[in-house]
């Protein structure tokens, strides 16, 4: 079933091993880089817009109290 | 004649208001009042067709605003003067008129620019006109305005007292013939003929 | 109809004509820019030959969409833009004469100085005449998508900058097949098949961008 | 009038945010089990091309990222389509949120297209149609993005981007064709439903991959399409309820 | 003295950050005009190899050009400039300040941007090695010499075209000693000449520059 | 304190004012009145040094005005609000008093923008403010000023009612303070304190 011999001729790709792995490994980087940049960036927005809603409401809790 | 149908206006996230509503019908002024930043540009916007209201509708003649029919009864004076600062007060004002698809003979600009006190600067490129005489070129294009709507922002900035008189005058002679004007000043000004409306807004 | 493009024409070119630099300052661009390249890049005859197409086409680019700001910021800025658009008939009418305009102030004049440059570079006059032909026939291709992207950045501060983004990216086919042409004659294979397509495309964008910068322009005035 | 309504209510935020919180879990699965199973096709049973020798397998990334550039090119044009037309908040969001993954997916075809090219050409980039016009498409998603960037007003940057995404789709075709219509170096399709010219495995192992790469798109552009509608509309209640109760989770 | 320059500096980078759309539109306009040339031009890699110096550094005039008109008209449009010239501090020192400011967005992108465009037309090391530098001791000039331009033509509508004008012919020197520290490296002769020239006409022209541009901004202000 | 001789301004072929002479004291309002097209802006950059007058001479404490010691007394506020769209009224006040070498602090700062109305919308970007917002962010300005010239071309215009009564607060104690100003507007506008002197151009 597997075509490959052994593990370094499978890392060699039959001398094409520098242009196959350099596109895979980029776009492996790229598809784990992505996600982690989306996430980070939705906690910090959820934690921006909690900041606010807080601050808003004290704002308002304020007004209620003038 | 122009109605306004339960309006909302958000800008950013700002609500500016809701639910503004007004009937306006042939001779008569509205004058939009309100501190700055009331909405009171925003609403105009609303009105020329050029900002979409965020709920609401507005009706001219029973229809709505998108059409060529209502473009072609409204007469709009922003903030800004729309004259081009390389050509002559007389050029401005045959140009304005002819992409308006209005006729304005060269003998009628030259007496508007007359009656607006620009005599004798006719031929000068406006970049050369003060502040005020930059205004009263584009109110010239009043003069011999025959729509029936006019729609006028800050209409009375920069001028002085004579143009102010002045331009006072025009709108109730506009109103008169049974014309319809919206306008907002922070000025106190007298318009001496036509049923005023006042709107306050925020 | 014809009325409305007619005066738009006809005002842009008195105002074009009232500045003078306008025009000149395009076809001095067009020229400086053709000039520079001999400088970076030695005088070698043959090599400067095998140059001349694309850098005459890419100055002709550059030369087009360093006007293209000014499309309708300056109607923009002075109020003169919100006038258009409440006048009584399509906006789109009023741009496919901005644009007319547009291309008679910077498209021509390349066209007709375009030949003088190519003296400077050898080349022969075969390829001067198609060179010439294809400059008249791309470069209304080049207000019209031009257009387009002048709207969409229109009042945007970073405006210049953004609109060559925009807009470079859909030059290139005019840019290949244009400078292709007069490969094609210089390399004996005759340019008609680049030109017709050159044609096809001019006539599809002049069809197609005045609508689109219409669009694109009332967004502008929201 | 009955399908506008539910048109919109389909466009709405409120129901869109919970049912793509509900889905992003099942894509990510999805896409993992598709890539593996693609990965271990293409790179562990497929056998050598007799022509290009190992260095074919770069296809398994390369097709599937280039599909994308130009499919998602296509989606954010039909959303923009839609908002122009109905003017609905979500058609401006989607667009948004699929714009980067789009960049990176053309990004990701051009970069291992170079790196097929400098074995099988001998060059890295040569001019021709099919390569320019995915580079032009590599600039039209980062216009796209500096375009929106610029305009901070959200409605006008989601009008005036969903416009420069039509006129740019004619680059699309013209991409997908450019091998038919000019004769480039760059090899033609040869994919094609009816017949195809490839080996099973290695058309298997292309088609799993690039189902991988679907998903995990969609997967993407959904989270930050989550994002994007909590930031817009921050001032509702819909999202301060989601907020209050995103606090509570984080609480227990 | 030196707390107004970093203050403008500050401020200036400020509004650059602010747009983000600046930085990122000057570097990518470079990127597209040097990519224009080989459409243009067609793909052989020996005649792109010659190409490189002279296509990549007109690029680099053009890109920092373009970009000129806006260094002081934002502020001329809105009245800052006004402020700046009453300041109780001489303009010309506002000025080095904006020519800093001017080079960090549009220049310094360049030069880090510059050895990846030259790989697409195949340079070798060495010869990235020069460019780069070549760029970075280059720019700051263009910065200068362009900011005397856009004073002049501050406020006259023509103004981008007929500052390409004034300017361009001015930045030839740089052009050509640029390039040819370039071509000197890729033909084994050494840049090392041509660098040197270089670094004096940048420095000479910080110098001189924005005190030429204060002289025009007063000049632009009446 | 602030002194005119014989001014002469010519604008394109016109001249606009000849022989015109004054001279204000600490504590002095100078109201220039004129129709529009008079001078009255001409005037104005003249005395901040902007435009060098065809004949004659202005003189601060008794030296021509060509000198850095006189623009670390002068304040000007003209046509144009000078500040960025970009930045947000607070960035756009620290940033103006820095580049005037002044001293601010961003209480201060938060202060000034409070007193002209704008809390609230310290964060928000200029270009979202309404004509008379800007205008606001402008002449926060004037809050903290110190210093004792001030020379402002048409201040109130665009500004409402409210505004409008503020503002002439603000200048009536820097009046009070020993301070000097000079000022255009075709409003009636009542500063309550000092000594108000009028000119008439033209
Ligand atoms: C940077 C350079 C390249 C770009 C931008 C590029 C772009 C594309 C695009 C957009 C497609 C999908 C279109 C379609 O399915 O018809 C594609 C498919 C393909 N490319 Fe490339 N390519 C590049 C380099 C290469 C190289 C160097 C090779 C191999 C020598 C190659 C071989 C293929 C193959 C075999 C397909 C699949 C065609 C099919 O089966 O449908 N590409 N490429
Ligand atoms: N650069 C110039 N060249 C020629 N004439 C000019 C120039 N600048 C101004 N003028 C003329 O000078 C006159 C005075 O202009 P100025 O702006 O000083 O008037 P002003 O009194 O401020 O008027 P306003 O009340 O309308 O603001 C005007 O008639 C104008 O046409
Ligand atoms: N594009 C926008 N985005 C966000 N907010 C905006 C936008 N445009 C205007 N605003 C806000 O809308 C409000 C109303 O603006 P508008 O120009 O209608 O006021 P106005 O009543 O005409 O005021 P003024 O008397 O000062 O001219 C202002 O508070 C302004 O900050
Ligand atoms: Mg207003
Ligand atoms: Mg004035």
């Amino acid at each position: 079933m597997i075509y490959w011999n052994s593990f370094s001729d499978f890392l060699a790709m039959g001398g094409y091993g520098f242009y196959v792995w350099g596109s895979f490994g980029v776009t492996a980087l790229i598809m784990a880089i992505e996600p982690i940049v989306v996430i980070r960036n939705r906690k910090s927005t959820i934690a921006l817009l909690k900041r606010q809603l807080r601050a808003d409401g004290r704002a308002e809790n304020r007004n209620a109290a003038e | 004649m122009l109605e306004a149908d339960n309006l909302e206006c958000v800008r950013g996230e700002r609500r500016l208001f809701a639910g503004l509503n007004f009937k306006l019908e042939a001779g008569e002024l509205l004058y939009l009042q309100g501190r700055n930043g009331a909405g009171k540009t925003s609403l105009l916007r609303m009105l020329i067709g050029l900002l979409p209201p965020e709920a609401g509708e507005i009706r001219w003649k029973g229809q709505p605003i998108k059409s060529d029919d209502f473009r072609a009864d409204l007469c709009y004076l922003g903030h800004l003067n729309a004259i081009k600062e390389e050509l002559t007060p007389l050029e401005n004002l045959l140009a304005s008129a002819c992409l308006a698809d209005e006729e304005l003979s060269e003998d009628d600009a030259l007496d508007a620019l007359e009656q607006v006190g620009l005599a004798g600067r006719e031929d000068l490129a406006c970049k050369y006109l003060s502040q005020g005489q930059k205004r009263r070129v584009a109110l010239a294009r009043l003069v011999k305005e025959k729509r029936p709507l006019w729609i006028l922002d800050e209409p009375f900035v920069a001028l002085d007292v004579a143009a102010v008189d002045w331009l006072a005058g025009i709108i109730s002679g506009h109103l008169q013939r049974g014309g319809l004007a919206v306008m907002t000043t922070h000025q106190l000004v007298n318009i001496p003929a036509g049923t005023v409306r006042e709107l306050r807004l925020g | 109809m014809l009325k409305i493009i007619t005066s738009v024409i006809g005002r842009d070119l008195k105002l074009a004509m009232r500045r003078q630099a306008d025009i000149v300052s395009a076809v001095f661009f067009f020229v400086i820019v053709v000039s520079l390249f001999p400088l970076g890049i030695g005088p070698e005859p043959d090599l400067l030959r095998k140059l001349a197409p694309g850098v005459l086409w890419v100055a002709a680019l550059l030369a087009t969409m360093l006007s293209l700001p000014r499309l309708f910021a300056d109607d923009h800025r002075d109020g003169t833009l919100e006038q258009l658009a409440l006048a009584p008939h399509p906006l789109g009418l009023v741009v496919t004469g901005k644009v007319i305009a547009h291309w008679l102030v910077s498209g021509l004049p390349l066209a007709l100085i375009a030949p003088v440059l190519g003296i400077q570079f050898d080349l022969s006059t075969d390829a001067l005449i198609v060179l010439t032909g294809a400059i008249l026939l791309g470069t209304p291709a080049l207000s019209g998508i031009g257009a387009i992207g002048a709207a969409l950045t229109l009042g945007l501060r970073g405006g210049g900058v953004l609109l060559s983004l925009l807009v470079l990216p859909l030059y290139i086919p005019v840019l290949i097949f244009g400078a292709g042409a007069v490969d094609a004659t210089v390399s004996g294979l005759g340019g008609e098949g680049h030109l017709s397509l050159l044609a096809a495309i001019t006539f599809a964008s002049l069809g197609f961008a005045p609508w689109a910068s219409a669009a694109a322009l009332k967004i502008a005035l929201e | 009038m009955k399908d506008r309504f539910n048109l919109y209510r389909f466009a709405s935020p409120v129901t869109f945010y919970p049912l793509a919180g509900a889905l992003i879990p099942w894509f990510v699965a999805l896409s993992v089990v598709f890539g593996l199973a693609g990965l271990y096709l293409g790179m562990l049973v497929a056998p050598t091309d007799f022509q290009q020798g190992e260095g074919y397998r770069i296809i398994f990334i390369h097709v599937p990222a280039s599909w994308m550039s130009m499919f998602i090119y296509l989606v954010m044009a039909g959303w923009a389509a839609i908002g122009l037309a109905f003017n609905t908040r979500l058609s401006g969001m989607m667009a948004h949120a699929l714009a980067p993954t789009g960049a990176l997916m053309a990004f990701l075809s051009l970069w291992t297209g170079a790196l097929w090219g400098k074995p099988m050409w001998g060059a890295w980039w040569v001019w021709d149609a099919r390569l320019t016009s995915e580079l032009i498409l590599l600039f039209l998603y980062i216009g796209y993005m500096a375009l929106t960037a610029a305009i901070d007003d959200t409605k006008r940057a989601d009008k005036a981007g969903g416009l420069l995404l039509l006129v740019g789709v004619v680059n699309v075709p013209i991409i997908y064709f450019s091998v038919k219509w000019w004769n480039t170096l760059h090899q033609g399709s040869s994919v094609n439903l009816t017949k195809s010219s490839m080996a099973q495995t290695m058309l298997w192992g292309m088609l799993l991959m690039a189902m991988c790469f679907w998903m995990y798109s969609i997967a993407v552009a959904l989270m930050r399409a989550r994002t994007i509608m909590l930031e817009r509309e921050r001032n509702t209640d819909w999202v301060k309820a989601v907020l209050a109760e995103n606090s509570e989770g984080a609480a227990k």
